[in-house]
């Protein structure tokens, strides 16, 4: 078809890009770290929402600025979910972690379950409206057939967040922490690094991504309740493992690559099958490169 | 006495982190469509006291947990001389394990008769998952293979006698089989292209497959009637007759008890076999096994499509006890669901499963005392069974092949 | 300097150390040698934390560090090069080094370390961007030594780090052992199965067998107890 | 030529830009004992992992001539494949079955000998308990050969360090093998058992009628044990011969064994 | 069957949890409310009535369990199950006990046409019924001739889908330009946005529920897209309007007659809210009716045996938020007409 539609097609490839790559970061830091599939990753992203979403609708009624709203209740938002993540991990996951790794998972499931429920009894199974706090830039008037202004949004600050995760974790101390405890634990104890720490770090950083995602989506989508995270778990959990799980740039290429292939999927073949064409990518692509995009070969050196 | 103020303080100090932690979700209740707000202060006071007295008995545990004391110490009220017996060596002592047994299977054969429809009908389910627990353990805790996707081929049973007996009136005893042998064809079917991934990158691709399939079923409506599923699946008939609905029920929870008895009968076998030493090699180090003459790949394929084999045959079951399939009963949470049985019990271990299907299948019923908190309990109860009891409920022993030195010349033993 | 008194150690419930007592002087090299499994590791881990004791005491420089976390420990002044060297494989050498130092504020007293180990090891001077596993087995052998020494450790504990080399690189660490030792009077607590070469090197050493240490001398005359020899040294 | 066992040419192994092995040739003959050596990182197992299947070489032709058969190229073929033909290794990492009985890990060596499937297994015929009971003799005979009997029963990780090595060549030992490879099997050994297991690779060539061909950095033992020697360096073969010849090498004493040769 | 207690025991059942659970709960409040009514007025054939809640999570399989479940308890009649498929696998189990059934929501239309199960009934109209008064006023009254018809693969909006399809194409004139699922919970929808606005459909027909439309519909309606959306009563909810706000502006849904100014549903939605805090969700109207109409039928046929509350629930007309309703021989409710209703200036306005 023509071209207007394949703009349009890979602009909204890209919005999906972005967004599983901000939950997609976090999985895969999470995963590095500890080699733990953390289910309940996509309820961090959803209580980040719903914080937002609270917070942003008690500031609404003071009148304030939308974009001043939208500020606060992101930062709340982030300031929660990290609050939340760190917690997780204290509590279900630091007793299990010299057990059996599936141990982990199973908690982890079950910290899915108890969190969702936990929304649903202290708040309600219905859909909330998220309140429209991003005016449509004016600027955007031609556009409006490609982009929107939460869309620029979203790739913005998924850009930047990239950009401030990347520089993080290659320069800083606790960076190269996070990189000496995802890669020995034990040696990492042995130059001095306090582990339990960094691994709480990581979740503080991992969740604070998916909140901050989880924001930016509902003020997109302009709805959420309590079961947004369980679907955007997952296919954030696909992009990652597509971009070689553990490893940081993968996960975005990882999450770019799913969002683009369901968009084409989508728009120029059937959107019924969406969901199949990510997952035939996605074998496709282990088939030939098994540990992912840009994952690193597992070859022990034998 | 300091102690025991510190602890205090702890506690205290968890009360008030969780108070902070919950206070938007939990105080604040906001209606995004009148613009009201509802402050709840008494939820939070609600938070405070009782994660005060569940932050001081956690700690508790977990210290317990630490010194490897055991959590729950029945043996003080026990007399003396039962205290000192050890429960799995009197168990694994042949004379004493035989009638246990036999009371167990008495006790399970006589159970619909005495318990209601519903407590039959929910013992039915718990036996169908003991079935997926063991099959899906020879592809995990065998094979070492972990597989996100297995509610796929309990899928391809399901719809198997669904749709044989939409079109062809194919009874339920002849879906049986079909529906095992043609699960175990899908299992080959994927298993060829995705055997070399490894660990996690297996996981996913498993799950796309069992994503795939689902959606598939979804969307072909000339197949499988779409979303809106195959209804009217008889019961298993008894010699021709249809029998009323509790005799039914009974029936089916009989034909289930004696299907859980075989796959435990097979799968014990299958273990202690030329073929389970090599899962079991394979699972400890796949390379060495290659270079000593195992050949990776069918024996990876053969756990793949004997795991599926008896999700085929469960889903034949629960086509006819539910009476009706539909995409909808095969999601991912289903396969994460047989998973949980597995860890939750002590992998590889079939004592292990059957304790893990009991609990997964049965507690959701019976938590349903607690109505709407029943899920939210769920989740908890996964999470402390996996914090206090890392490794799962049973841990496997193995039967271990070993040599009787004394009697080296007369012959080995394998018990 | 160094000091386990009655020190016990388990994994779960298997008990690895049974009341192993030793002691090191400060600008020592001490060698400790026993068979596989003895414990060897297993005392090192304990001294640095890793797998606490359950009795027992360690004192370093006077101050019990029994129950310290590793990282306090590594910050008193102790290091270990581990068994298999476990260097960070995707960290690049320069970072390995790095990672070294973590606990030190100072970066110009950093610095100056990395020239240092630099001069000892001109071949990592020449590597400092390649990713540490991707080294051979001799380089990471040094580059390990050289990660320890960047914590300007006052005690260096090495955990046989002869394993698996070639001749001439056994030779060559040996002797910067020394050299490390003689330069920066740096203390040295030495595992070894090759008994020979260690006691060669050492002031004194200690002998263990299964958990426990079983003898204790200056190195020279444990080089000519006849039960040494026989035991490690492959003597008739 | 004859009783050539093993022959190896020009075996090239790239990992991306890297060449471990670089046109490396040899060969190995009937009941010799034959040692690899180079420095830390010079391809030697690489070679190994070459000749074994565990990497299909980048080039080269590999061709073996098991005794009484014909010879054959087994480029390529799978490690299992590999070692139903009759070549058998050790790892320099030990790779054990922890979690197995000794006697379970000998079993499993036995693994590619023996025939029944999935149906023997679930209705134990005859012929598979046959089978089976023969299986567990044979491999307490295999584990009496090597002299760790006494750990049958034993769980592998359980075990020191020497008899855990002695393992590895006990499971190899098992897949009935005419050629042996050994990666350092005295790595890790204390002089002592080191001297023992030359008696042993000696008395399994005497008895056990299989060629050896092993790596090892032990020089003590290289030179007592092996007639042959073969010495690479960044992946080229840099010498070979007698140890004799070997040890007064130049290049070999400058990038190998250094000023003090030992034994 | 319950006699012989003090009390009436009336089942609900449905998805009480997990992703369905929006679904599922507000029916078990409109049971409560009107169950509260009654009790207060003395109850029905004067016992109190006692609610038996049970969770299915929309599950077939958990539906037999929890149907054996009300079985055991002896419940008089279930108000129930939300999901088509959880109904039909629970419907065996109460057909052979002998228990009447009225569902809320499930849709599918064998259910009732198939006549398999004389024992269900159901508040709520199937899906082909709708479907056909969509697209006749699609067609007849809009003059629409290019059409995009989605979905969101669930058995409701599937099979609302599936027949507005057949309806088109029935029609010589109309052309459906596109006809696919979109995908329940995704995080932008723009590309299947962009690709109906490729295809110049002028109308989308959706079947499914509110959330995905209002998604929908407010992405369009961001991007500047007008094309008319037409949907079905899972739309017809004003939670709709309310979540959608002013994209809802304009967007046409058909469902059951006049009900935001019948006095019963005024009441029941302010004692909704009066009780919970909240404005109640989706089914709510249909489960307060159908539980009405379960108790009315008890009271008038003076008993609880089978027959006579099947045949009191096919003859008696009971007044309800849905209307003056009873049921026909197959199982579907008289009196619930359907009409087509437009979102102006934020309420939904009857078409006449
Ligand atoms: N992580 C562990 N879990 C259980 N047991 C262990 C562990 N590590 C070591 N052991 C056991 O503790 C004992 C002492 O082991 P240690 O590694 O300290 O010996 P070592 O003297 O260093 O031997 P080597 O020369 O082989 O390195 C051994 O019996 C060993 O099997
Ligand atoms: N799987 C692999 N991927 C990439 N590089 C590899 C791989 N295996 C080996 N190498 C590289 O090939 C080279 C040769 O390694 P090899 O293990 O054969 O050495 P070696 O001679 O056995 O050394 P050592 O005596 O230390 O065991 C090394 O540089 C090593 O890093
Ligand atoms: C809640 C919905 C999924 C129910 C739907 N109307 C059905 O017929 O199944
Ligand atoms: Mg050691
Ligand atoms: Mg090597």
């Amino acid at each position: 078809m023509n071209l207007d539609y394949l703009i349009q097609l890979t602009l909204s490839g890209m919005t999906r890009g972005s967004i599983y790559a901000l939950i997609a970061l976090g999985y895969t830091m999470v995963y590095g770290i500890i080699q733990l599939i953390n289910f309940a990753h996509g309820e961090i992203y959803m209580i980040g929402a719903f914080t937002a979403l609270i917070i942003a609708t008690v500031l609404n009624m003071t009148g304030m600025p939308g974009v001043a709203v939208f500020i606060i209740a992101m930062i709340i938002a982030v300031v929660y979910s990290s609050a939340y993540g760190v917690t997780m991990e204290a509590m279900a996951y630091k007793p299990v972690r010299r057990a059996q790794r599936l141990s982990a998972l199973i908690s982890a499931i079950g910290m899915s379950f108890f969190l969702q429920n936990y929304v649903l009894l202290a708040q309600t199974s219905d859909f909330l409206s998220f309140p429209k706090l991003i005016p449509q830039f004016a600027f955007l008037e031609g556009a409006r057939n490609f982009l929107t202004s939460t869309q620029i949004i979203i790739f913005a600050v998924t850009a930047v967040v990239m950009v401030a995760l990347t520089i993080l974790i290659k320069f800083t101390k606790i960076g190269k922490a996070m990189r000496a405890t995802a890669q020995d634990k034990t040696m990492a104890l042995l130059v001095g690094i306090n582990i339990n720490q960094v691994i709480a770090v990581t979740f503080l950083i991992g969740s604070a991504m998916a909140a901050v995602g989880g924001v930016l989506i509902s003020s997109h989508v302009g709805q959420i309740n309590f079961y947004i995270g369980f679907l955007a778990g997952i296919k954030a959990f696909v992009a990652a493992v597509l971009g070689g799980i553990g490893s940081i740039p993968g996960a975005v290429l990882g999450s770019f690559v799913l969002g683009l292939t369901e968009s084409f999927g989508a728009g120029y073949i059937s959107s019924d099958y969406e969901d199949v064409f990510a997952f035939i990518i996605l074998v496709l692509i282990l088939i030939f490169r098994p540990a992912g995009l840009l994952g690193r070969a597992q070859s022990d050196k034998i | 006495m300091n102690n025991a103020v510190q602890e205090l303080k702890k506690s205290l100090i968890t009360s008030l982190w969780f108070m902070f932690l919950t206070f938007p979700i939990m105080v604040i209740k906001v209606n995004t469509v009148e613009n009201i707000v509802n402050w709840r202060w008494s939820n939070m006071v609600f938070v405070g006291v009782l994660s005060f007295i569940i932050s001081y008995f956690w700690r508790g545990m977990l210290r317990k947990k630490e010194r490897g004391d055991k959590l729950f110490d029945l043996s003080r009220f026990m007399p003396a001389k039962l205290r000192d017996l050890d429960l799995r060596e009197t168990l694994s002592d042949k004379k004493i394990a035989r009638p246990v047994l036999a009371v167990l299977l008495v006790a399970a054969l006589v159970f619909p008769f005495a318990a209601g429809m519903y407590q039959t009908s929910i013992m039915t389910t718990a036996l169908m998952y003991i079935i997926l627990g063991l099959g899906l353990n020879i592809v995990i805790g065998l094979g070492g293979m972990l597989h996100l996707g297995y509610a796929a081929f309990y899928a391809v049973g399901a719809y198997t006698y669904a749709i044989l007996h939409r079109d062809f009136g194919i009874g339920f005893w002849v879906a049986l089989p079909l529906g095992a042998i043609l699960a175990m064809l899908f299992g080959m079917l994927l298993g060829f292209p995705v055997l070399r991934l490894k660990g996690d990158y297996l996981a996913i691709v498993t799950l796309g497959f069992a994503e795939i399939v689902r959606i598939v079923l979804e969307n072909w409506n000339d197949f499988s009637s779409g979303p809106s599923g195959i209804a009217n699946i008889p019961r298993p008939s008894f010699f021709g007759m249809k029998l009323s609905l509790p005799n039914a029920t009974i029936y089916i929870y009989m034909i289930t008890l004696a299907l859980v008895l075989f796959t435990i009968f097979v799968v014990r076998r299958l273990e202690n076999s030329r073929l389970g030493r090599a899962w079991e090699a394979m699972r400890e180090d796949a390379i060495a096994s290659e270079s000593m003459g195992v050949n990776i790949t069918t024996t990876k394929l053969t756990a793949f499509a004997l795991g599926a084999f008896w999700a085929g045959m469960v889903g034949v079951i629960f086509a006819a006890k539910t009476t009706f399939v539909n995409p909808a009963s095969f999601t991912l949470m289903e396969s994460v669901l047989v998973l949980c049985i597995i860890v939750l019990g002590g992998m590889g271990s079939t004592t292990g499963v059957i304790v893990g299907a009991l609990i997964i299948v049965l507690l959701p019923e019976y938590l349903r005392a607690f109505s709407e908190y029943r899920m939210l309990l769920y989740g908890a109860v996964l999470v402390m069974m996996m914090v206090f009891r890392p490794n799962g409920i049973i841990q496997k022993v193995r039967k271990r092949h070993t040599f009787d030195i004394k009697e080296a010349s007369s012959g080995g033993s394998n018990e | 300097m160094l000091k386990l008194e009655s020190v016990s150690t388990y994994y779960g419930n298997i008990q690895a150390l049974k009341e192993v007592s030793l002691s090191i002087n400060e600008g020592e090299i001490v060698a400790l040698i026993g068979a596989n499994g003895a414990g060897k590791s297993t005392t090192l881990m304990s001294i640095c934390g890793v797998t606490p004791p359950r009795k027992g005491r360690v004192l370093f420089e006077g101050e019990d560090i029994t129950h310290l976390s590793s990282e306090k420990i590594v910050a008193l002044g102790i290091n270990q090069v581990p068994e298999g060297r476990r260097i960070f494989p995707y960290l690049t050498v320069r970072e390995n080094l790095d990672m070294g130092a973590f606990l030190r504020k100072s970066k110009t007293e950093v610095q100056r370390d990395l020239e240092y180990v630099f001069e000892l090891f001109p071949r990592l001077a020449e590597r400092r961007h390649q990713q540490g596993g991707t080294l051979s087995g001799g380089e990471q052998q040094m580059l390990a030594i050289s990660r320890a020494l960047m914590s300007r450790p006052k005690l260096l504990l090495l955990d046989e780090p002869s394993l698996g080399l070639a001749p001439i690189l056994v030779q060559q660490i040996f002797k910067i052992i020394r050299q490390i030792n003689r330069d920066n009077n740096t203390t040295i607590f030495l595992v070894e199965q090759n008994a020979n070469l260690a006691l060669k090197t050492a002031h004194k050493g200690y002998v263990m067998e299964t958990g426990r240490v079983t003898l204790y001398d200056t190195a020279e005359n444990l080089l000519n107890n006849e039960e040494v020899k026989k035991a490690y040294l492959g003597g008739a | 030529m004859s009783n050539t066992v093993l022959n190896v040419e020009n075996l090239t192994m790239n990992f991306g830009g890297l060449r471990a092995v670089d046109d490396v040739s040899l060969s190995i003959k009937k009941n010799e004992i034959v040692a690899l050596i180079g420095p830390n990182g010079a391809g030697k197992t690489t070679f190994f992992n070459c000749v074994t299947g565990v990497y299909a070489p980048t080039e080269g032709k590999i061709t073996i001539t098991p005794p009484e058969k014909s010879s054959e190229v087994i480029n390529g073929l799978k490690p299992h494949k590999i070692t139903e033909k009759g070549l058998a290794r050790t790892f320099q990492n030990i790779r054990l079955f922890q979690n197995m009985t000794v006697l379970e890990n000998i079993m499993i060596g036995r693994h590619c000998r023996l025939k029944s499937g999935i149906l023997g297994a679930i209705f134990r015929s005859p012929a598979t308990r046959e089978e089976e009971e023969k299986l567990i003799h044979e491999s307490y005979a295999i584990l009496k050969k090597i002299g760790i009997e006494r750990y049958v029963n034993d769980l592998a990780k359980n075990l020191p360090y020497g008899a855990q090595r002695l393992l590895e060549i006990a499971r190899a030992l098992a897949t009935d093998p005419f050629l042996l490879l050994l990666d350092e099997p005295a790595a890790g050994m204390n002089p002592n058992e080191t001297r023992d297991l030359v008696d042993l690779i000696l008395r399994l060539r005497e008895n056990e009628d299989v060629t050896i061909f092993l790596i090892e950095h032990d020089m003590s033992l290289v030179m007592t044990l092996s007639e042959r020697i073969y010495v690479v360096d960044y992946g080229q073969l840099i010498a070979q011969g007698t140890p004799d010849v070997i040890k007064q090498d130049k290049r070999v004493i400058k990038a190998y064994l250094g000023e003090e040769v030992h034994a | 069957n319950g006699q012989g207690e003090d009390t009436v025991k009336i089942g609900v059942a449905g998805a009480h949890s997990g992703d369905l659970a929006s679904y599922g709960l507000p029916s078990v409040k409109a049971a409560e409310l009107v169950v509260e009514d009654w009790n207060a007025k003395g109850g029905v054939l004067g016992k109190q009535i006692e609610l038996v809640i049970e969770d299915d999570q929309c599950k077939p399989e958990v539906a037999t369990n929890t149907a054996a479940k009300l079985v055991g308890e002896q419940v008089v009649g279930v108000i129930g199950h939300i999901c088509s498929g959880a109904t039909k696998s629970a419907l065996g189990i109460y057909k052979d006990s002998n228990i009447p059934v009225i569902s809320p929501s499930a849709t599918n239309p064998p259910l009732t046409k198939s006549g398999d199960y004389p024992n269900f009934f159901r508040t709520i109209a199937p899906d082909d019924a709708q479907a056909k008064l969509d697209v006749d006023f699609a067609v007849d009254t809009l003059g629409l001739t290019k059409i995009a018809v989605l979905h969101d693969k669930g058995d409701y909006g599937k099979g609302f889908a599936d027949f507005a399809k057949e309806y088109l194409d029935q029609r010589s004139n109309v052309e459906v330009v596109v006809y696919e699922g979109i995908q329940v919970g995704a995080v932008d929808y723009s590309a299947i946005i962009n690709k109906v606005a490729a295809s110049g459909a002028e109308a989308i027909i959706y079947g499914g529920y509110h959330p995905e439309a209002s998604k929908l519909v407010g992405q369009m309606r961001t991007r500047g897209m007008d094309t008319i959306f037409i949907s079905d009563d899972g739309v017809k909810d004003d939670t709709f309007i309310k979540v959608a706000q002013d994209a809802a502006e304009g967007v046409y849904a058909s469902g059951p007659v006049d009900t935001t100014s019948n006095p019963l549903a005024v009441k029941a939605t302010e004692d909704h809210q009066k009780k919970f805090g909240e404005d109640p969700g989706a089914f709510f109207l249909n489960a307060y009716a159908a539980t009405q109409a379960l108790l009315n039928a008890i009271e008038k046929a003076g008993s609880t045996e089978y027959d006579a509350i099947v045949n009191a629930l096919r003859s008696e007309y009971v007044e309800t938020p849905l209307g003056n309703i009873s049921f026909d021989e197959k199982g579907d409710a008289i009196g619930v007409g359907f009409s087509v209703y437009q979102v102006q200036n934020g309420v939904y306005v009857e078409l006449k």
